[in-house]
C-alpha cells in the first residue's frame, strides 16, 4: 500500500472534505501561504482561496469564537491552534460556549466545527509549547475529542470528524506529523469512538493514544522477545471512549498498563483505571498500573525532558510490575 | 424619518410588552420560581426595541444575560421565553438554558451568553457566514459598557474590522458593570472612542430616544448590508431597577435613579407619540390592553407547561 | 464555640491576613463598594482602601496577569474570579503563567497568590455559571488546590494559604456561603494537603470535598440508621492531596464511595480509584464507587439540575453497592 | 541628545553582542545543540539596545521568545543565557526553561514569554507593584506587532491606563507576525493608533535608530516615573532572519529583505559613530575586539557547564 506522513494524510482527508462540503473553511495562523508552521495545510490557499482558507489575527479567542458564530449557522469551521497550550487562551469559547451551547439551546443548535490542534513534547520546546490537554478537553462535557496516532487514523478519524455535527477536538502530536505509514488510496473512514487493538496479546493489556502508541508497540515487541504477549490497544478517541475494547481485553488478560504523554495525575489513564476497576474487579489479577508525564511542567533540558515524558522504559518498568 | 404611526406604536407596544414581561420576572423571581440570577432590562427597553425594529427577520443577533428585550424584540415567542424562565419543557431551550441563554435560531437568536464578552466573536461568526453566503444579512451583537473590557471583545472588534463584517457592535451603556462605575474603569470619554483604534466607526447615541436609536441603527444596518463593514454604536442607557434581583445599590445614588426614572421611556415615548406624531390616547390605551391580554396568556402557557422528563437531560448534548 | 457563617469565616481569614502581612493585594470585580456579590470582601475597602482593595475592569486575564506580575514582585495578590467558571477567560494567565512560572524560571522567581473563586450548582445559574473546574486546576502541575467545605476550614486553609509563597487556587462552593458552623475566636491554620475524618466509621470510607461534604455527612447518618458505619472524609486539598488518610481508612474498611460535584469523568474520583486500586489493591473488597455530576452541561430547570447534581441519594446508592 | 560618546559605544557594543550571540545561537541550533525553537532577534538589536538603554537595572522587564537581546540589554549574564540555551544546569534557569524563558529577577527580568500577549499584564502588575511601594521604578513589556490583536494585551493596555501605571508598551513591529503580515491583521495605519481608545498616548519610531528609540523611550520613561503613567511605542523594525529557524519565507520578497538588509544598524550605527560622533575607527575595532572576546567566553562556559541531574526534575515546583 501507499505510505503517507501523518500530516499528508491529515491534508489529504482535509482536502477530500473539503472537496465534498463546500461549507468547511479553515481558519488559523499562516495556515494560507505558509501552509501553517507544520506545513498540514501547504496548497490548501491555492486550492479553495482566502474565503476558505483564512489567515487570522493571533485572536484565538476570537477566531474560536467566530467559529462557534459561523457553526451556528450553517457553515462547518476548522479553527486551527496552533499549540494545543493555546487552547487557554481560547478557553472560554472553547469550554463555555462550543461545548456548551447546543446543550443550553436545548438542542436548537448545532455546532459543527474541528478544532485542530497539535500537543505534545520532546522536542524541547518548554512548558508553554510542550502541553498535553486530552484531559481538559475530555472532561468538559460537549466536545468529542479524538487524538490519531497513525497517519491511517489520522486521515480516516479527521474524515468523520467531519461528518459529525458536533464540535470535535482533534489533537495531533508534533512529533507525529513526519512519520509514515500505509494509507489506502480508496476512500475510507474510522468511527470516532472505537478504540483498535494495534498488536494483539493474552499476558497484558496495554492502552495508550497519540504518539504513546508508538512507544507501546516498541515495548510490547521488547515484552515479546522476554516472552511476555501485551496486547496494545490505541484508545483513539476520548470521547467517546471505547470502554468494551479495554475490558474485552483486560478479562483476558486480567492486567492492564495504561500510558499516556499528559500528566498521571488526572491523565486518562485514571480514568481508564478507575472504569475498569469498576467493571472488570473480579477479572484484575494486579493493581492496573499507569504511566504519563510527570506531574511537573515540562521542563526544557533533553536529560529532564526524557525523564519526565514517559517512554518507552517506563512502559517496560510498568509491565513488569503487573505481571510480577 | 421612515418610521410612520404604525412603525412607532409597534415600536412602544413592544416596549411596554419588554417592561411588562421583565415586571412579571421580578414576581416570578420573588416566589422562587424563576431560579438563578435574574437580570432585568427594565429601563432599557428603548435600546432593545430602537436597535432591532432596524432588523429583518434573518439578521442574526447575539446579546448578553440581560438580553430578554433584544431576545423578545428579534422574534422569540414570549411564551416560550417565559416557560423557559419556569424551566418547562415548553421552554425555547427546552428549560435547559434559563433566563441567560435564550437561542431561537428560527429567528436568528444565537443566544444570549453569561460570559461578558463571549457573545461578540460569535456574531462576527455569524456576520462571516452571512457575507460568505452573498446575502445581505447583517449580524448585531448586543453588549454592556463593562464588555469593552474584555479581551475576546477586543478581538471581536478587530476580527470584524479585517474581515469588513457586516456587523454592529451595540453597546448598552447604562453607566455600571454590575455594582461598578463604567468611569472608573476606562481612561476614555465615551466607549465608543475605543472603537476608532481598531479601524471602526462609531457614534454615541440617547439610549432613552428610540427614534434615534432606529436611526443609528440603521444607518450602521445599510452601511453593513451594502458591503461597508462594522459599525460601533453606544447608547447611553440606564437601568431602572439593580443588576439583579438582590441587588442592594449602594454604588449609586436616589438623585441619580430618580433623574433617569424622569425620563423613562416607557412613559416619555407614548407621550411623544400623542405630542409630535398625532398618535392618539385611544391608541396607547388599545396597546396597553394589548400587552396586557398578550402577557396574560403568556403567563398561563408558562405556568400550566409540564416539566421536562429525566430522560431529557442526556438528550441535546450531541447531534 | 461561637457560629460563623462560611462567608464570614473567609472574611475573618482575609482580615487577619491582610492585617499581618502588607504585601496583600485583593483585586477583583466588585469587590470593594458592594463587597463582593457574595458579600466576602464586605467592608474591607473601609479598612484597607482602594489601593489594597482593588475593583478591577472585567478583565479576568489582564487582572490574573497583574496578579502574577505583583505575585513576582514582592506582593501577595489575591485576585478573584467571581465564579470558577471565568477560570477560562483568565485560563492562559493561571494554567501557562501562574503555574509554570516558577518551574520555568528553574525557582528564580516566587508567585505567592491566592486566586480565590466559588464554584458548583444547585442553583440553576446554567451551565455557565456552575461548573466545578477542581479537575482542570489540579491536572496541570504548578497549583495548589484548596476546597473548604465548612467555616472552620474555610477559615484555617485560607490563613494557611496566605501564608504559602505559591499559587493557590481557593475554591468555595456558592452554596455554603450561609451555612453556619463553630470558628473559635482564637487564631488558627490548617495546614494545606491534610484530610479530615469528619465522621469516624468501620464499614465504608467515604471521600469527599467541597459542598458534597454536607451531602456525604447526611448520607452517613442515614446509612447509620441502618447499622452501616461510614468513614467520611473532608479531602479539603487536592493538591496536595492527602492519600495517605484515604488509604488508611479503606485498609480499614476494605470499601470505597468518592463522590464529588464536578462531572464523574475525570472528576477526582477518577484520581482517588486508580490510586487506591493502585496502593491498596488488596483491600479492596468491591469495586470503587464515583459519584459525581452527570457528564453533560448543568441545565437550568430544576428537576433535571437536581439530577445532573450528585446528591445524598445518589451517595447513598453508591455506598449501597459497594456493601453488597 | 544626553548620550555621550561613550554611550554611544556601549550601545554599539551591546548590539553587536547581541548579534554575536544570536548568531552563535544559529550555530548551536543547527548543529542540535539548541533545542525546541528559536527566534533570533538578528536585525531587531537596535530596538532592544536603544530602548534598554533608557532603563535603571531596577526596572522591570517582560519579554518575548525574540527577547534575547532584551534579556541581555537588561543585565542578564550572556554565559547564563548560553548556559539556559544549552540546557545546562549554570543556565539561568538551570535548564528549565530554554530559549523562550529567560529569567532574571536580578536584572528585573520577569520572563520572556512564549504566549503572544501574555507579558503584557504581567508587566502591568509589575508596574503596580513599584506604584504601590511608591518608588520611581518603571516596567517594561515587548511584544510583537501580532501581540496587539491577543486579547489579554488589550485587557492590559486598558488597566495600565486605569491604575495610571508607571509602563512602557514597547511594540517591535518588525512587520509580520510569524509568517503573516501584520498590515492584513488590521485595519489601522499604525498600531500606535491602537492605544488612543484607551487612553494611552502613543508614538511611532524608526526602528533602526538607536538613537532616535533611546530618546523615545527616555521620554516615556520620565513620564511613568514622575507619575505620568503609560506610555505606547512602536518601533518599525525588521528581522533579517526568519522567524525561527527552518522558516522558508515565502511570504516575503527578497528585494524586501535586502532593503533593509542595507540599513542594518549592525553596520550603520558604528558608521555613523565614526562620521557624526567622532567616535574612531580604532575604538569600533576594539569595542568588535571586546565582543569577539567575550563570546568565546561565552562559548565556552556554556559547553562546559554540566548537565542537570535527574533530582532536580521534582524541584523548582513549590516554594
Ligand atoms: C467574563 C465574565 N466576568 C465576569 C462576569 C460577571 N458579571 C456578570 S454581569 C457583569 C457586569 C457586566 O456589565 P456590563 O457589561 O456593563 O453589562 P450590564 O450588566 O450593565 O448590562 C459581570 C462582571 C461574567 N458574567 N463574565
Ligand atoms: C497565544 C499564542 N498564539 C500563537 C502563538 C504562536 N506564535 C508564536 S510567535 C507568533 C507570531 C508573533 O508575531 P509578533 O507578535 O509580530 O512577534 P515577532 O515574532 O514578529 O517578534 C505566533 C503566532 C503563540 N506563541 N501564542
Ligand atoms: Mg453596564
Ligand atoms: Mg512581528
Amino acid at each position: 500500500m501507499r505510505e503517507l506522513t501523518y500530516a499528508q494524510a491529515l491534508r489529504e482527508a482535509i482536502t477530500e472534505e473539503m472537496d465534498r462540503n463546500p461549507n468547511i473553511i479553515l481558519l488559523g495562523e499562516d495556515i494560507g501561504v505558509y501552509g501553517g508552521v507544520f506545513k498540514v495545510t501547504e496548497g490548501l490557499l491555492a486550492r479553495y482561496g482566502p474565503e476558505r482558507v483564512r489567515e487570522t489575527p493571533i485572536s484565538e479567542a476570537g477566531f474560536v469564537g467566530a467559529a462557534v458564530g459561523l457553526a451556528m449557522t450553517g457553515k462547518h469551521p476548522m479553527p486551527e491552534l496552533m499549540f494545543a497550550d493555546f487552547a487557554w487562551v481560547a478557553a472560554d469559547q472553547i469550554f463555555n460556549q462550543a461545548a456548551k451551547m447546543r446543550y443550553m439551546s436545548g438542542g436548537r443548535v448545532k455546532v459543527p466545527m474541528v478544532i485542530r490542534t497539535q500537543q505534545g513534547g520532546g522536542r524541547g520546546n518548554a512548558a508553554q509549547h510542550s502541553q498535553s490537554l486530552e484531559t481538559i478537553f475530555t472532561h468538559i462535557p460537549g466536545l468529542k475529542v479524538v487524538l490519531p496516532a497513525t497517519p491511517y487514523d489520522a486521515k480516516g478519524l479527521l474524515k468523520s470528524a467531519f461528518r459529525e455535527e458536533n464540535p470535535i477536538v482533534f489533537v495531533e502530536h508534533k512529533l507525529l506529523y513526519a512519520t509514515r505509514g500505509p494509507v489506502p488510496e480508496e476512500e475510507y473512514t474510522i468511527p470516532l469512538g472505537q478504540a483498535e487493538i494495534k498488536r494483539a496479546g493474552d499476558d497484558v493489556t496495554l492502552v495508550s493514544l497519540s504518539r504513546t502508541v508508538l512507544h507501546a508497540l516498541e515495548a510490547a515487541e521488547e515484552m515479546a522477545q522476554e516472552g511476555v504477549s501485551v496486547e496494545a490497544i490505541d484508545l483513539r478517541c476520548t470521547v467517546p471512549m471505547d470502554l468494551e475494547t479495554i475490558l474485552e481485553s483486560v478479562r483476558k488478560t486480567n492486567r492492564l498498563v495504561v500510558a499516556h504523554e499528559s500528566h498521571r495525575r488526572l491523565g486518562i489513564g485514571a480514568e481508564i483505571a478507575a472504569l475498569v476497576q469498576e467493571h472488570a474487579f473480579d477479572h484484575l489479577d494486579a493493581p492496573i498500573e499507569r504511566v504519563g508525564a510527570m506531574d511537573v511542567p515540562i521542563p526544557y533540558s533533553q536529560p529532564l525532558e526524557s525523564q519526565v515524558l514517559p517512554g518507552v522504559d517506563h512502559i517496560l518498568e510498568a509491565i513488569r510490575r503487573v505481571i510480577v | 424619518m421612515n418610521l410612520d404611526k404604525r412603525d412607532l406604536l409597534q415600536m412602544y407596544k413592544m416596549m411596554l410588552l419588554i417592561r411588562r414581561f421583565e415586571e412579571q420576572c421580578v414576581e416570578f423571581y420573588k416566589n422562587g420560581e424563576i431560579r438563578g440570577s435574574l437580570h432585568p432590562c427594565i429601563g432599557q427597553e428603548a435600546t432593545a426595541v430602537g436597535a432591532c425594529y432596524a432588523l429583518r427577520k434573518d439578521d442574526y443577533l447575539t446579546c448578553t444575560y440581560r438580553g430578554h428585550g433584544q431576545a423578545l424584540d428579534k422574534g422569540l415567542d414570549p411564551k416560550e421565553a417565559m416557560a423557559e424562565l419556569l424551566g418547562r419543557s415548553t421552554g425555547c431551550s427546552k428549560g435547559k438554558g434559563g433566563s441567560m441563554h435564550f437561542t431561537d435560531p428560527d429567528v436568528g437568536l444565537l443566544g444570549e451568553n453569561a460570559i461578558v464578552g463571549a457573545g461578540a466573536p460569535i456574531a462576527v461568526g455569524a456576520a462571516l457566514s452571512a457575507q460568505l453566503d452573498g446575502i445581505d444579512r447583517v449580524s448585531i451583537t448586543f453588549f454592556g459598557d463593562g464588555a469593552v473590557n474584555q479581551g475576546a471583545f477586543a478581538e471581536a472588534l478587530n476580527l470584524a474590522a479585517v474581515w469588513n463584517a457586516p456587523i454592529i457592535f451595540f453597546c448598552e451603556n447604562n453607566l455600571y458593570s454590575e455594582m461598578t462605575p463604567i468611569a472608573d474603569m476606562v481612561n476614555i470619554e465615551q466607549l465608543a472612542d475605543r472603537a476608532a483604534g481598531f479601524g471602526i466607526p462609531a457614534v454615541t447615541v440617547d439610549g432613552y430616544d428610540p427614534v434615534a436609536l432606529y436611526e443609528a441603527t440603521l444607518a450602521a444596518v445599510d452601511r453593513a448590508r451594502s458591503g461597508g463593514g462594522p459599525t460601533f454604536i453606544e447608547a447611553m442607557t440606564y437601568r431602572l431597577v439593580g443588576h439583579m434581583i438582590g441587588d442592594t445599590e449602594p454604588y449609586r445614588t436616589q438623585e441619580e435613579v430618580a433623574e433617569w426614572r424622569a425620563r423613562d421611556p416607557i412613559h416619555a415615548f407614548p407621550q411623544r407619540l400623542v405630542d409630535e406624531f398625532g398618535v392618539s390616547q385611544a391608541e396607547i390605551e388599545a396597546a396597553q390592553a394589548e400587552v396586557e391580554a398578550q402577557m396574560a396568556e403568556v403567563v398561563r402557557f408558562a405556568l400550566d407547561s409540564p416539566w421536562p422528563s429525566a430522560d431529557e437531560i442526556a438528550q441535546d448534548i450531541f447531534a
